[in-house]
């Protein structure tokens, strides 16, 4: 056990935050440590920068273009890029379905698909829940039928919550192949191209007021059979790997770390009743007790991504990445808490541009604040929700 | 002691209730919100025909002498429909600050407020004061001439008539202007949870002192102890809607082919919501008879007390309430969020938990 | 509504407190001021001096003895008794047993029994609970058989978690006497004498050392049939009736004033590292933030009470009983917690008596610190678990 | 980076649980509670003939020169027997504070404990100690001749070798006292937590001052910090098992006619207790490699980081095991009361909650 950096991995950390420096442009910094979700452009243009480097698909195989970093620099990669504020790399691509296709697809389709999933040419969004199929993902209803005159699946129904729909170019669906048997057992997974006719996408406002997410409407999409991933019928079980590795991802541990830095430089600043209010003894109870929860979550991830190097990969969702997942939404959820009560009466104004500058009010991360604290209570709800990881612990772990 | 609402008291509940579902219902709201001020002129007029504009002032100044326990039921009526309007301002804020004024000040401004002709707001708050402990900046000469900025004014573009804390020569005071009073710009904004607000700049804008009744700091004092009350009581009517919003969705809900409402798990959150939600509803109750007590220290204590725990149940119901709904609660299209918002900012206003719990560590707690 | 005590009741509040202080022996007051459960005779003996007074059953009509107070004399009372240490009232006697007495029992019942319960001559206990029904109390086997030829009851089963059976005189007893339809309608209520040959008393020694539980045993136990309350195969609507009120008597909250005050009274002179505990904001908001809490379950258990003087008693438990059943529990456990952290390492020694004065190494409160934390572990178990208690809740308030 | 064992701690974690399991279960150790010294020699001597009390020694002093790693293996593994013996006194504190001992000292007394002839203990703590942060009292002459009184000291009055904090004429030091020492009497109790302690006084005991190593201060701190890891390594295995016999309990109880395990709410309240292991599990594994850190400030702040975690996480999977297991988990015939006491008294071992978040809050919290 190690859990200290060598040398070469220090040196490597370097060379990853001397890059980023180079090449991550202020604009797009600036806008995100502020407290704002990246652009399509920004995303997609810092993809592109890193898949010149070759480091935008730090956990593919080398033989589909990943760099062949051990888990060690994957992680000091990850921190550094979200500590230095540079977007996420686009995770439907390349956390799920680039990993998906590796792991189940024909050569073929590796081949047609995996360089534009890493260099973001295809934007991918999921196309996984439904109205009446959220927590019970495996009652979905979207249909996909065998057209043998046309040799191609017909696909009707619709998606919900599909997140950047609008940015998308293609959607990877869990479709109802059969009725047969149990639910699971009916399901198929298929990509689909946002471009062809009979595909409709609509937006879906939050309640902080953005446009992250929409409903995706089908009818009569026609999708060419080699757009079918594995075997019909077994898309549950290419599902469910994809949900492990979301859940891993979820905890963004580098950018709460960054989150909470920047608590602290506010807090250093914003004179309260006459003294900082970092001096505030309540407020260091709270930076200290969110830094301990977040080093506990960040060790819990590295040891799961220890075990997943060091162990073979069954393919099999770790349950351990329950719990990451469940302590992962409650970081990030908590930290935006923490920003609300910075902001304190200050964060009442609704600044979505429509009544122009005279919305701001306050500094950049004011003005954020409450958006992201309601955007946030999305974290415990999607990609499974608690109570839904809870039951995965029960019974995969408690045997309950 | 007696928590009982008497006949009048339970009267006047049923008629709130009664004229708000009539008016209020989420599609009805969206469209107010879209009208000119954030809010529908005949349903303010409505309140006043009401008669609860005249609750809280007395007989010599018009009203009927009511007590902070209408106020109360009042305001939890408010929070249930998750109505829009300023009614806070009518009737917690503006009858305290006018005990700084003379007799006549009263009795004219309550006359506006109670017919419903006036629309008061408080603009107290300014950019460089992050807590309600700070000192206030804006000025006033003795002839009332004003110069300042006030920020998170409430209605502060709609109101007609706008209270101001200012320092002037003799310290402390409290000053009224009118709506489109020379040299006050409002720049106006929507607030997160569908209402609205400006910032108020003052450049030697003309007013009027309250002067001739309690000292400026007195009325202040009481009308921020009226405005916690009115934050219990209006945080108890949106945790009572959040939970049964929470719970009619949940009954309805089918997943793994029942209703979620069925899983035991989720049950009892929403159990534990209704434990949160019967604390805050007797702290309420606790904050709407002390924040008329007359001993100012005890009063001011009672109303942090009140307002830590509103936080923390408040947290708890909200957060339950978007969590049971799942993906529907964040969206603009269920009423949830809507409620959850509301239940957000109330958990900041007039103090937030640190400023409260600090007025209460200082002071070593409640009295024993 | 009216929340501050009138002239009368500020006199009445004086005439309690005097009363007290005269009459409470003060080797009794300090055994409980330091933690310590009172003992038998303190609680008897205090009974003995109220009823003498006439105040031992505060809550009872003036026809079996009541002092006919308003709601509120009796909060106070309660109150006042708590805060200055004096022994709770017996509440099998006062608070249980003898209001199911006044509202079910037969006029003759009443009159043998009311009076021996007010002035605890006769110690009842409780004989609910058996091994295999618990939280499920429904489900209880110990039978009652009607003897035809000596016209009497024959009790065989066994009763667990039995307070103070040790003490008792006689035990009030839910017992099957039907196995026909809902396992709620074949049960009975019986008043047994402990005395009674079959009756064996087991102790069960909890964790923090102590002897207040025990098993009952029954084997053939003869109980006349005048003792059975009501009818036969309606013992559990009595049961709802008293476990309603049994919730209602929890929360104790004059006691939990009276520990907060201990607490702040030992962190104003407890030196740590320089300076008072009391002067360490982190204790001053554990100490606020508990008196916060405190304070509102003393505001929701007024209003239940106001509640159900002012309206007709319906005989059906409140289902805002269980809001303060939960929150009384939590309540008292909290501030058993507060007492072990303010002792710290300190708490450690285990002070049974058995090694004698060796094992007294600190303040009798420190002593009394861990064996009181991990008995009130019971709070959140007995009378309906919190689990039990938002069942009610999310059944009855909820419709779920 | 590397959380993964090797094949010798694979090995070793394998062995003590094997060498546990055979020796310990409730039945027998409440035996060993009843023996004289609180625990059956036989298992310390078994423990030496394992080798685990060679492996925190170098081997300079006789040992085989491991890590905290594998005092966190066998602490775990202790944690989840529910071991009685002063196991973290021999692997975590006797090599810390030997540091300060000349080579011959440390040898010498490794020898011992290796062998298993040697019971040692700490005595640190002093009745006028609230806390970790405190300054001793306890005196030592330029000869090493003690006076004072020490509190809470582990097996006090059964251990063959006490370490002794206090001043000497040169500031903080070392003293080494071999039981039966003259002027030294030990007044012993049983714990909370069904394991032995005492009140230790010296009046003119003679001892032997560890002098020739690092400075005092640094062997106290350094023994501090191993005796955080230790608690958190044996917390895991407490909270590991607390959760196999919840969990194998509410398997087996039946109420409203099947097993309360099959009821969700329940379920998901042990799901939760298994999200703050895993915490406290990752925290352990920060915490054994941290405690060796060659930056004493960022070792410490590490171990209150680690212990203000274990506090909160050991409440939660403690409390909700005896509430799991209702009535029975309250008396002394059921495991799990012991294993909440054995926890509850962990969580104020080497420094409680405030403390620990004190010196991270002066510290303004751990490094960036």
């Amino acid at each position: 056990m190690e859990l200290t950096f060598t040398p070469e991995e220090e040196a490597f950390r370097q060379e990853v935050r001397d890059f980023i420096a180079a090449n991550l442009p202020a604009e797009t910094r600036d806008h995100i440590k502020k407290g704002n979700p990246p652009t399509k452009e920004m995303t997609v243009s810092w993809q592109k920068t890193l898949h010149k480097k070759g480091w935008a698909t730090p956990r593919w195989p080398a033989e589909w273009g990943g760099p062949g970093w051990s888990v060690t620099q994957m992680y000091i990669f990850q921190q550094e890029n979200q500590i230095a504020g540079a977007p996420d790399p686009q995770g439907f691509n390349v956390g799920m379905i680039g990993p998906v296709l590796i792991r189940f697809a024909s050569d073929e389709m590796k081949k047609e698909f995996l360089p534009k999933i890493a260099s973001l040419d295809y934007w991918f969004c999921q196309g996984f829940s439904e109205p009446g199929a959220g927590s019970d993902l495996a009652s979905l209803k979207t249909s996909a039928k065998w057209d043998e005159d046309g040799q191609q699946w017909i696909v009707n129904g619709q998606k919900t919550w599909t997140t950047y729909a609008q940015y998308a170019d293609w959607i990877f669906l869990l479709v109802r192949t059969s009725n047969e048997g149990k639910k699971q057992e009916g399901i198929s997974f298929l990509l689909v191209d946002m471009k062809s006719p009979g595909v409709e996408v609509h937006p879906i406002q939050t309640m902080d007021g953005g446009h992250e997410i929409n409903s995706v409407f089908f009818t009569d999409v026609k999708v060419p059979a080699k757009n079918l991933i594995g075997e019909v019928n077994k898309g549950w079980t290419y599902a469910k790997f994809l949900l492990g590795n979301e859940r891993l991802g979820a905890p963004r541990v580098g950018a709460s770390q960054a989150k909470l830095e920047h608590l602290k430089e506010i807090a250093k600043t914003r004179i309260v009743r006459g003294k900082p209010l970092w001096d505030h003894p309540r407020f260091r109870d709270k930076f200290v007790e969110a830094q301990i929860e977040l080093k506990a979550l960040e060790m819990t991830v590295m040891r799961v991504l220890s075990s997943m190097q060091a162990g073979a990969d069954t393919g099999k969702p770790d349950p351990a990445t329950s719990v990451i997942k469940i302590k992962g939404a409650q970081m990030i959820q908590h930290l935006t808490e923490l920003f609300v009560e910075m902001a304190g009466e200050q964060a009442a104004p609704w600044t979505d541009g429509e009544l122009g500058d005279n919305a701001r009010i306050g500094d950049d991360w004011v003005e954020r604040a409450a958006p992201n604290y309601f955007n946030y209570r999305k974290s415990s709800i999607y990609g499974g929700s608690d109570q839904v990881q809870k039951g995965i612990i029960s019974k995969a772990i408690l045997g309950l | 002691m007696n928590f009982e609402l008497n006949d009048e008291q339970r009267m006047l509940s049923d008629s709130v209730s009664r004229f708000l579902s009539d008016r209020y219902d989420f599609e009805k709201r969206r469209k107010y919100m879209e009208m000119e001020g954030g809010f529908d002129p005949k349903i303010w007029q409505g309140y006043a025909d009401l008669g609860i504009f005249a609750l809280p002032f007395s007989e010599d100044e018009g009203g009927i002498g009511g007590t902070s326990v209408e106020t109360m039921i009042v305001g939890e009526a408010m929070g249930f429909a998750l109505a829009n309007e300023p009614w806070a301002e009518a009737m917690a804020i503006a009858p305290s600050l006018l005990t700084a004024g003379s007799a006549e000040q009263r009795a004219a401004v309550a006359e506006g407020i109670i017919s419903g002709e006036t629309v008061p707001t408080w603009a107290h708050l300014e950019p460089g004061m992050i807590d309600r402990g700070e000192g206030v900046q804006c000025s006033a000469s003795a002839e009332g001439v004003l110069n300042g900025t006030k920020t998170v004014v409430a209605f502060g573009a709609e109101a007609t008539l706008i209270f101001v804390t200012a320092m002037g020569p003799e310290g402390l005071g409290l000053y009224m202007v009118k709506a489109g009073a020379k040299g006050m710009e409002a720049r106006a904004y929507k607030t997160q949870d569908g209402k609205r607000a400006a910032e108020l700049s003052f450049d030697g804008t003309p007013s009027e002192k309250l002067s001739g009744g309690v000292p400026a700091e007195d009325a202040i004092a009481l009308a921020e102890a009226r405005g916690v009350a009115a934050v219990l009581a209006e945080s108890v009517g949106l945790m009572e809607k959040s939970i049964d919003l929470t719970v009619e969705y949940i009954k309805g809900r089918e997943q793994f082919g029942r209703p979620i409402g069925s899983f035991q798990a989720l049950q009892h959150i929403a159990a534990g919501a209704v434990v949160e939600k019967e604390q805050v509803r007797s702290m309420a109750m606790y904050a709407s008879v002390m924040c008329d007590d007359a001993d100012a220290q005890a009063r001011d204590l009672a109303m942090s007390a009140a307002k830590v725990k509103m936080v923390d149940a408040s947290r708890i119901v909200g957060q339950m309430s978007i969590q049971l709904h799942g993906g529907v609660g964040m969206t603009m299209e269920y009423a949830i969020g809507h409620y959850f918002k509301r239940l957000t900012l109330l958990e900041i206003a007039y103090g937030d938990r640190d400023f409260h719990m600090d007025r209460l560590c200082e002071a070593g707690g409640l009295a024993a």
